[in-house]
């Protein structure tokens, strides 16, 4: 690929050009040399206007005038009808604020500037027009399935408060939730009696109601299983298609987008850092930021000896102000970089810039509009906010994979037998006979579907949850009933086994310094607690020793887990439980966490139960597997067979539901 | 819900002419219609429009022939009285002695639960000894008897009332029966009464129609009430507001003796009170004509001692009575000498007490806070407490506290009532009414001679020389005789108003005012 | 660090205002309770701004000292519930079990039952007095704190931190009172400012009563019901008072709300 | 939730609120023996007393029966329906209370129904215009509301309304529904005051919280009108709505008594003054069980109010 990037970078005008979308044939060759000069919407020469059905924004900047913060600065972007573009990005990047600005639904007290076009009309200025858009023109499916519906409104009355004024809802309804695949009798239901896939197909259907050309969805499968999340977006791409609808998703996972849309806009600090078609920049990343990005992202197909990690975290927009967002973190920064804000810019139309239909590239998932070369090919015009965009190095070649450690066949420290719990009221056990062991300095995975137990086991194992049967045997004494134990033998339990929880959020004390926490906890574990202990036990976690003083309310998410993980390891425990200890945090630094883990795993020889759902975290960690369905174990075995040849067809399913950021995923 | 009786004009008359119905607020409210069954002095206010008793007290404070056209004694232990002929009860039935005798038993009868029970006490036998003529026979000549008989603790009703209705008398389905110009046709405890004419009344036509007296307890409301036109006359105006009723156009105010007395008593069996010095310095610490002008506005009248001079009617003339008021001893506002008594005392350095009184009398609380004030300055630190007035009576029954503020409503013209109640050893003791303790048997031998005596001006004597020797002794320092004031809204006059406006059938008083 | 609310700002201010008339009373109007029999009730005039009650006592310096009488009461109240609160509602809430369930049962029944119909029968039945009146507005209050407080554990108890510290084997105690209080003790505060401002008006309602402070106190309650009869020729005895009172209690509810809506939002913002 | 659990769950609330009963029952009567004072003295006043009028009057009463005697012959009768007769008006309890139950209900249920009236719909436009002058307006009435005592109110509103404007009559409670009506309004309107300031604070805060939610972000972007998604969160703002509503009924039945002294109106709120100054013991005990079965009524209601409202307590869902 390399001889395609000298493709010149087209000059750029200041102000940004904005992307551009369908009905303009001659952009594509031209470099866009006209950007920034004509609104998109004006743009004529368009057959039958099909791109004024979908967004065009210019510009558009948001900002919270009570505390003069700016949170968006200058993203322009057009999306045409039938097209599907991935809004990516970390947490705080600024996804969510460009598509409710868009919407005119930003949240209280903060106020967008910049031009929006939707179905061709000028909205930015016109409230009225834009609240007449809504629903009939644009839509949005939010994240969370849990929260989008109204609790306590019957399912088809929902989706037929959305109808146009006059349309039959007793037809309607049905109708819509068939096209979601669901059955009719779904609308007499109450979200509460709905599974979470359900309530966003649901969700689905109330927003196609109106009968939108523009559909916007914020993470709409986050907060579902890997393979429900797989099913709503086929179900929500084969709508759009059918629909022919300008499609919107906002997704943290580079990945995913590869695999659902055709063109992918990379967002860092509140800004856009790169544009390009998905299979485009799946093969080649024009910024180091979208770079660093998927090199974070762990494979789910290999294990990597180290994942690499960029240091630190995503800023606040205003922090990076006035030069490049990503300089501080960049590995290829130099002194331009800090002087001013790069301007996005065209860096060279791409692998498909000169592609004629029919000469398919390397993806072949790729969808193509028929008949229309032209428009697929400005699509898949780069545009980059990096100085040296043109200049980057060759993105270095996918790390081989490394085999994980032999198994260990020492005594187990941990040892769990036909363990069984059910919660009162449940209707099934969240644990049902759940057998495993950990060998010393071993790394067990556990991975199953939301609801499978892992949590529970964990809990159990812990000794937060009190099992209804079943032994767990803690470095050979018995662990089953921590209230019937004698305090010695649970402060001998407590540390041979410590925990690190999911949420980095509620993790820490907020009323307690980091500091106090960590000499509290050496204390417990019956080590000294001198503030040298502290900074040395703050090191080992990748911490300065300055942050002791510190609150966790002044703390990022990464550095919060990382002083949780701290604390679990001040007395060098022989077990550490893991329980999703990465779920909530951005890729970069999830890798870092990861890399952390292993990192003291190493040098404490410590075992860890980690529980994950995710396939591909668990692969770079973990030596072993158990697989969970419904509190039961279906599979076990060393993590490179279960992986790679599952035996299960639970385990199967859940290998499919990884999104490998190739086209056809979604088949 | 209240019926009155079908055709009647509407409620609350028209602009033009006398209005048909008077409404009336009380300051408190009943709970009884029977006046033996409840402490309360507005009990008499309604039920003497209904009931009357044997002997009625004139204006000048002399027995008047009521229900009895005439009565005699004929020995110092027999009362005869005659019945008026042609009285009928509100429901129609005449007036027999029969019916005057059960209504003397239900207070008279051994086991009486009757609150009037104490002053039957000496009653050896009550008998019909004609159609029309009652016959009381006494165990002890007692001249004050004769006030038994009045309508502070006898109101007549019937016989087969009585039978008919037992414990109900009162209530709101009992009601009450009597021979007076108005009978109750509704009865909400603690809200209202409704009354409508006797016109079978011996002593003629009542001039209104119907009477509703309203319990409004809040002071403020029942001013705002006179103000906004929705009450005619208005009981017991506390004195403090006295001026804000006086400046509401068209209501006329008219103040009389209420026979109340407030007077401090002393427990002299408990120390430091028991030291002579001790009250007598407290008693010189009370700024009684202070209190008078300011707590009363000057409507009430500095006590000099028990009775007020103008309970004396039939007993002594009103210069006897001066003569005899001007030789008690009195113990004057000076603090000076007030120090001198303390520092003669077994407590020359002070000492603290507490001193109650009860809700319904924020008077006797500003005029307690204005002696605690006083006292404060001679080394003595009395706490005020206000308390509801039950447990306030409780306390008083008690004898337990070193200091009172007594408060008596006299129910009879006869000086005797309270000077034997306050002074005489028999009452003291638990539950007794001499809560000073006070035992001189001195006086406590005038007192039982004053109880036999035949002779008026005897009695007189024998009383006046009682309560000369009990001032030296100081058991009691009494503050002041009260006088309550009455606001009439415009459209309600009174030609005569006294002490005794309300003991007997008040309404029928009233005229109309143009 | 945001700007003060004007509200907020003034609600400080007038507590301020009201802790200083609290604290310095015996030297601001030493003699508050003098009475001038001669000069009885007038209106605003010279020397008396806002005139004189029936025994002739200024009504300004008895409002000045009635902060006194009337402030440390309800504050009594307000302290004593959280006390009782934080005692019964962080054991109920953190260990669960039969405490909590006995927590529990008794914060119902006192919630059957009408604090303010309660305090009358109590106080009205044993003859009033303010220590009294206190007390039992003081256990009236207690549920309402246990649950708030109970709540708020609640919410804490399974958060990550507290499983940590219990993963370190700290003694229940020691969660409690080091981990678990100092993040619900926020919420605590603000509802005792809410508690402050109801038992502020409570016992005010008590005092009209006649079963709050005693007689001729400088209370506000008492104030304003001894001169209530007096609407008509001093209003001001009346109106300033009951002004006094609403506006202390005013500013404590303001203060409490904006302490819950701070909290709210540090819980949210996280 | 089916006939079944519905049974259950009233069985629940009934043993529930009988042990709130007895428990009460026990201590009203402990607490009146504790109480200074006694029946024939308070019958007799300051009058003198002959010893044997005091033993009459003790042994009609049985006030010389031990304690747990009085007790049990007074939960004896209450368990058979009878409570007894009042030592102060010699009337059967049942009647008395009959008697004043409508006007405090009556009172009760205008002050509420004002109540809702103005606090819902002031909560609802400080919540849709938060942070401006018009929800600060909403806001400090609201706390000033909840910060004046009711009989300071109907001071207040008598001087004003009934004295100087003349609107309203100032005592009373009139005849015939109009009248009555009209007599309630000023005592209604004072017991009020407070219920306003906490119905504004919940519902404000209710639909404050609403409003952000996922789901009425949602239904704006399906361009749902102002007026539907204005009725999405205020249906979900309900509950805690309704949990104000009930604690205000409670409040408000406390209330009455200061109003009803304020307006010399003759509800239970006045009775309970008298009938406990006075030891009146039947009386007071009907009392106390009829307000707390009142209360218990109120909650109930409150909670049938959650169930009409929220179909996850209806249908047995856990509400998240
Ligand atoms: N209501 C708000 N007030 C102030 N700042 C806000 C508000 N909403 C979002 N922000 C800030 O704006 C930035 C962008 O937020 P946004 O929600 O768009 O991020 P995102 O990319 O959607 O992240 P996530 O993946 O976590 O959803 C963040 O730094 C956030 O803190
Ligand atoms: N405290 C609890 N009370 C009742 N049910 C519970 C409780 N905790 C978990 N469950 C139920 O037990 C089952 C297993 O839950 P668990 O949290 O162990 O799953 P998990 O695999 O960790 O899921 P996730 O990936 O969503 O974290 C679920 O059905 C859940 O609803
Ligand atoms: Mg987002
Ligand atoms: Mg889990
Ligand atoms: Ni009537």
């Amino acid at each position: 690929m390399g001889e395609r990037e000298s493709g010149a970078a087209g000059p750029s005008q200041a102000g940004g050009p904005a992307v551009r979308s369908g009905g303009r044939p001659r952009a594509a060759g031209s470099g866009s040399r006209e950007g920034g000069q004509s609104g998109p919407g004006e743009s004529g020469g368009r057959g039958g206007g099909r791109s004024g059905a979908g967004i065009a924004v210019e510009g558009l900047t948001v900002r919270q005038p009570a505390t003069g913060r700016t949170l968006l600065s200058e993203v322009s972007f057009e999306v045409a009808p039938g097209e599907s573009v991935a809004i990516v990005g970390e947490s705080g990047s600024g996804k969510s604020l460009t598509v409710r600005a868009v919407l005119g639904l930003l949240p209280r007290g903060l106020e967008a500037a910049g031009k929006v076009r939707i179905a061709g009309e000028r909205v930015d200025d016109d409230p009225r027009t834009r609240a007449r858009q809504r629903g009939g023109v644009v839509s949005l499916l939010m994240q969370d399935p849990f929260t989008l519906l109204n609790p306590l409104r019957r399912a088809g009355r929902q989706i037929a408060d959305g109808l146009p004024r006059g349309a039959d809802a007793a037809a309607e309804v049905p109708r819509l939730l068939a096209e979601v695949g669901l059955p009719a009798d779904v609308a007499g239901r109450y979200p509460f009696q709905l599974s979470g896939g359900m309530r966003q197909r649901v969700g689905l259907a109330a927003a196609l109601a109106g009968g939108p050309r523009v559909l916007l969805a914020d993470e709409p499968t986050t907060a579902l299983d890997a393979t429900t999340q797989r099913e709503v977006l086929a179900l929500v791409r084969r709508v759009q298609r059918e629909r022919d609808m300008a499609f919107v998703l906002i997704t943290h996972d580079l990945r995913l987008a590869f695999s659902t849309c055709d063109r992918v806009m990379v967002m860092y600090a509140g800004r856009i850092m790169e544009v390009g078609g998905a299979a485009a920049v799946r093969e080649e990343q024009l910024h180091p930021y979208t770079r660093a990005l998927l090199a974070a992202e762990p494979p789910a197909d290999r294990r990597l000896a180290v994942i690499p990690a960029v240091a630190g975290s995503v800023p606040a927009h205003d922090a990076v102000r006035g030069r490049c967002a990503f300089a501080d973190r960049c590995a290829l920064v130099v002194a331009e970089c800090r002087a001013g804000a790069p301007a996005l810019r065209v860096v060279g139309h791409g692998p498909y810039a000169s592609a004629v239909p029919g000469e398919a590239g390397p993806s072949a998932g790729l969808p193509a509009v028929p008949g229309e070369a032209g428009l697929s090919a400005v699509r898949d015009a780069r545009l980059s906010a990096c100085l040296r965009a043109a200049e980057l190095p060759a993105p270095p070649a996918p790390e081989p994979g490394v085999a994980p450690p032999l198994p260990v066949t020492a005594d187990p420290v941990l040892r769990v037998r036909d363990l069984r719990r059910t919660f009162a009221g449940a209707r099934r056990p969240a644990l049902a006979g759940v057998s495993l062991s950990v060998a010393p300095g071993e790394v067990v995975g556990v991975v199953g579907e939301s609801g499978s137990g892992k949590t529970t086991l964990a809990r159990c194992v812990a000794g937060l949850e009190r099992p209804d049967s079943g032994t767990i045997l803690l470095g050979g004494a018995d662990c089953s009933d921590y209230g019937r134990m004698g305090r010695g033998a649970v402060r001998q339990a407590r540390r041979t086994a410590q925990m690190i929880f999911q949420d980095p959020y509620s993790t820490l004390n907020p009323a307690r310094t980091v500091g106090a926490a960590l000499a509290e906890a050496l204390r417990a574990d019956g080590r000294p607690a001198a503030p040298g202990d502290v900074a040395r036990l703050l090191e080992s976690v990748g911490l300065g020793r300055d942050m002791a003083g510190m609150r966790p309310a002044g703390l990022s998410g990464g550095e919060r887990q990382r002083v949780a993980i701290a604390r679990a390891v001040a007395g060098e425990p022989r077990l550490l439980i893991c329980d999703e200890p990465v779920s909530a945090l951005d890729v970069s630094v999830q890798a870092q966490i990861l890399g952390l883990l292993a990192e003291l795993r190493e040098r404490l020889s410590m075992a860890m139960l980690f529980i994950t759902h995710d396939l591909a975290v668990v692969r770079q960690i973990a030596d072993r597997l158990y697989v969970l369905e419904a509190g039961e174990c279906v599979e076990a075995g060393p993590a490179g067979q279960v992986l790679d040849a599952p035996a299960h067809p639970y385990t199967r399913a859940l290998l499919a539901s990884v999104p490998d950021g190739s086209g056809g995923w979604l088949a | 819900g209240s019926t009155g009786p079908a055709g009647q004009g509407s409620p609350s008359g028209g602009a033009a002419g006398p209005r048909d119905v008077l409404r009336v607020a009380l300051p408190s409210s009943i709970s009884s219609l029977d006046a033996s069954k409840e402490a309360g002095i507005m009990n008499y206010v309604v039920a003497l429009l209904c009931q009357e008793a044997l002997v009625g007290v004139g204006q000048d404070g002399s027995l008047q022939p009521a229900l009895a056209e005439s009565w005699s004694r004929k020995d110092p232990k027999t009362y005869v009285y005659t019945i008026r002929g042609g009285v009928t009860f509100a429901d129609g039935t005449p007036l027999a002695a029969d019916d005057v005798v059960a209504s003397l038993d239900l207070h008279a009868k051994k086991g009486s639960t009757s609150a009037f029970a104490y002053a039957y006490a000496n009653v050896d036998k009550i008998e019909a000894s004609g159609p029309a003529e009652v016959t009381i026979t006494l165990k002890q000549p007692d001249a004050s008897f004769a006030w038994t008989p009045s309508p502070g603790t006898l109101l007549v009703t019937g016989r087969k009332f009585i039978e008919a209705t037992g414990q109900d008398i009162g209530t709101p389905t009992g009601k009450i029966l009597g021979t007076g110009p108005y009978k109750v046709t509704e009865f909400a405890p603690d809200s209202h009464v409704t009354l409508e004419r006797n016109d079978a009344w011996w002593g003629g036509k009542a001039p209104y129609r119907q009477i509703r007296l309203d319990f409004i307890p809040e002071e403020s409301t029942r001013l705002l009430a006179m103000r906004g036109g929705s009450v005619d006359v208005a009981l017991n105006v506390p004195a403090e507001q006295i001026d804000q009723w006086k400046a509401v156009p068209g209501v006329e105010l008219k103040t009389a003796s209420d026979r109340s007395l407030v007077t401090l008593a002393f427990n002299t069996a408990k120390k430091p009170w028991n030291d002579v010095h001790v009250r007598r310095a407290v008693a010189h610490a009370v700024d009684r004509e202070g209190i008078v002008r300011s707590v009363l506005r000057g409507h009430g009248q500095v006590a000099a001692t028990v009775p007020d001079p103008a309970q004396w009617g039939g007993v002594l003339g009103e210069a006897e009575v001066k003569s005899l008021y001007e030789s008690i001893p009195q113990y004057g506002f000076d603090l000076a000498q007030a120090r001198a008594e303390l520092a003669r005392s077994s407590v020359p350095g002070g000492f603290s007490d507490v001193l109650t009184y009860p809700g319904s009398g924020p008077q006797l609380g500003r005029a307690a806070l204005t002696l605690a004030q006083n006292l404060k300055t001679i080394g003595i630190t009395l706490e005020v407490k206000e308390v509801p007035l039950e447990q306030w009576i409780a306390e008083l029954g008690k004898h337990a506290s070193g200091i009172y503020l007594g408060w008596y409503f006299a129910t009879t013209g006869d000086p005797s009532e309270y000077v034997q109640q306050l002074l005489n050893s028999a009452y003291a003791g638990e539950n007794g009414s001499n809560i000073a303790e006070y035992d001189n048997p001195e006086v406590t031998g005038l007192l039982d001679r004053a109880k036999e005596a035949v002779e008026e001006a005897a009695r007189g004597k024998l009383l006046g020389e009682a309560l000369v020797k009990a001032a030296a002794d100081v058991p009691y320092q009494p503050l002041w005789w009260g006088e309550a004031a009455t606001a009439f809204g415009p459209g309600v006059g009174t030609g005569e108003f006294g002490p005794y406006f309300f003991v007997g059938p008040w309404a029928a008083k009233l005229s109309a005012r143009s | 660090m945001t700007r003060l609310p004007v509200s907020v700002a003034a609600a400080f201010a007038v507590l301020l205002a009201v802790a200083v008339a609290a604290v310095s009373a015996p030297w601001l109007v030493p003699d508050a309770t003098g009475q001038d029999l001669m000069l009885g009730i007038a209106g605003p005039g010279p020397g008396h701004p806002l005139g004189t009650d029936d025994l002739g006592r200024d009504v300004l310096q008895l409002l000045v000292a009635g902060a006194r009488t009337a402030v440390p009461g309800a504050l009594c109240v307000a302290v004593g519930s959280m006390l009782i609160g934080n005692l019964v509602g962080l054991p109920a809430g953190y260990l669960g079990g039969w405490v909590d369930a006995l927590a529990m049962r008794w914060a119902d029944l006192m919630f059957s039952l009408p604090a303010l119909l309660v305090a009358i029968v109590v106080a009205g039945v044993l003859g009033g007095g303010y220590g009294l009146a206190i007390a039992v507005l003081v256990v009236l209050f207690a549920p309402t704190d246990t649950r708030v407080v109970r709540g708020a554990v609640l919410e804490q108890r399974h958060r990550p931190y507290v499983e940590a510290a219990r993963l370190k084997n700290l003694s229940a105690w020691r969660i409690m009172t080091r981990h678990v209080w100092p993040n619900i003790a926020p919420v605590a505060l603000a509802n005792a400012f809410l508690n402050f401002a109801y038992a502020l008006v409570s016992l005010a309602s008590l005092s009209f009563l006649g079963l709050g402070v005693p007689a001729g106190s400088p209370d506000w309650g008492r104030t304003l019901s001894d001169n209530r009869t007096q609407l008509l020729a001093n209003p001001w005895a009346v109106i300033a008072p009951g002004l006094a009172i609403i506006a202390t209690a005013a500013a404590l509810n303001i203060v409490g709300d904006w302490l819950y809506e701070r909290v709210d939002r540090r819980g949210r913002a996280r | 939730m089916t006939g079944r659990s519905w049974g259950a769950f009233l069985l629940r609330r009934l043993a529930g609120t009988a042990v709130v009963v007895a428990l009460l029952s026990v201590g009203v009567f402990g607490l009146l023996y504790l109480a200074p004072g006694s029946v024939q003295q308070t019958l007799l006043g300051t009058r003198p007393a002959t010893p044997e009028t005091i033993a009459a009057i003790q042994a009609r009463y049985h006030l010389n029966d031990p304690l747990p005697v009085q007790y049990l012959s007074w939960l004896g009768g209450a368990v058979r329906g009878d409570l007894g007769t009042s030592i102060r008006t010699g009337t059967p309890v049942a009647d008395t209370l009959g008697q004043r139950l409508p006007l405090t209900l009556a009172l009760t249920g205008y002050g509420t129904l004002l109540a809702v009236l103005a606090g819902i719909p002031l909560g609802v436009v400080g919540a849709l215009r938060r942070g401006r002058a018009t929800d600060r307006l909403v806001v400090t009435a609201g706390v000033v509301g909840l910060s004046a005592p009711p009989f300071a109110v109907g001071l207040l509103l008598l001087v004003v309304f009934a004295a100087w404007l003349g609107w309203f009559p100032v005592y009373g409670t009139g005849e015939g529904f109009a009248d009555q009506v009209l007599h309630l309004t000023l005592p209604a309107a004072a017991l009020a005051g407070g219920a306003v300031g906490m119905l504004v604070r919940f519902s404000r805060a209710a639909l404050i919280r609403e409003l952000e939610q996922d789901y009425v972000v949602f239904a704006r972007a399906r361009g749902l009108g102002g007026a539907a998604v204005l009725g999405y969160a205020l249906r979900n703002s309900l509950v805690p709505i309704l949990t104000a509503a009930g604690l205000i009924v409670t409040g408000m039945l406390a209330g009455t008594v200061l109003v009803e002294v304020t307006f010399a109106l003759p509800g239970l709120g006045s009775l309970l003054v008298d009938s406990v100054t006075f030891k009146d013991v039947p009386v007071v005990q009907a009392l106390a069980l009829l307000l707390t079965l009142l209360i218990a009524a109120v909650n109930l209601l409150v909670d049938v109010g959650y169930s009409a409202v929220d179909p996850r307590v209806r249908l047995g869902g856990r509400a998240s």
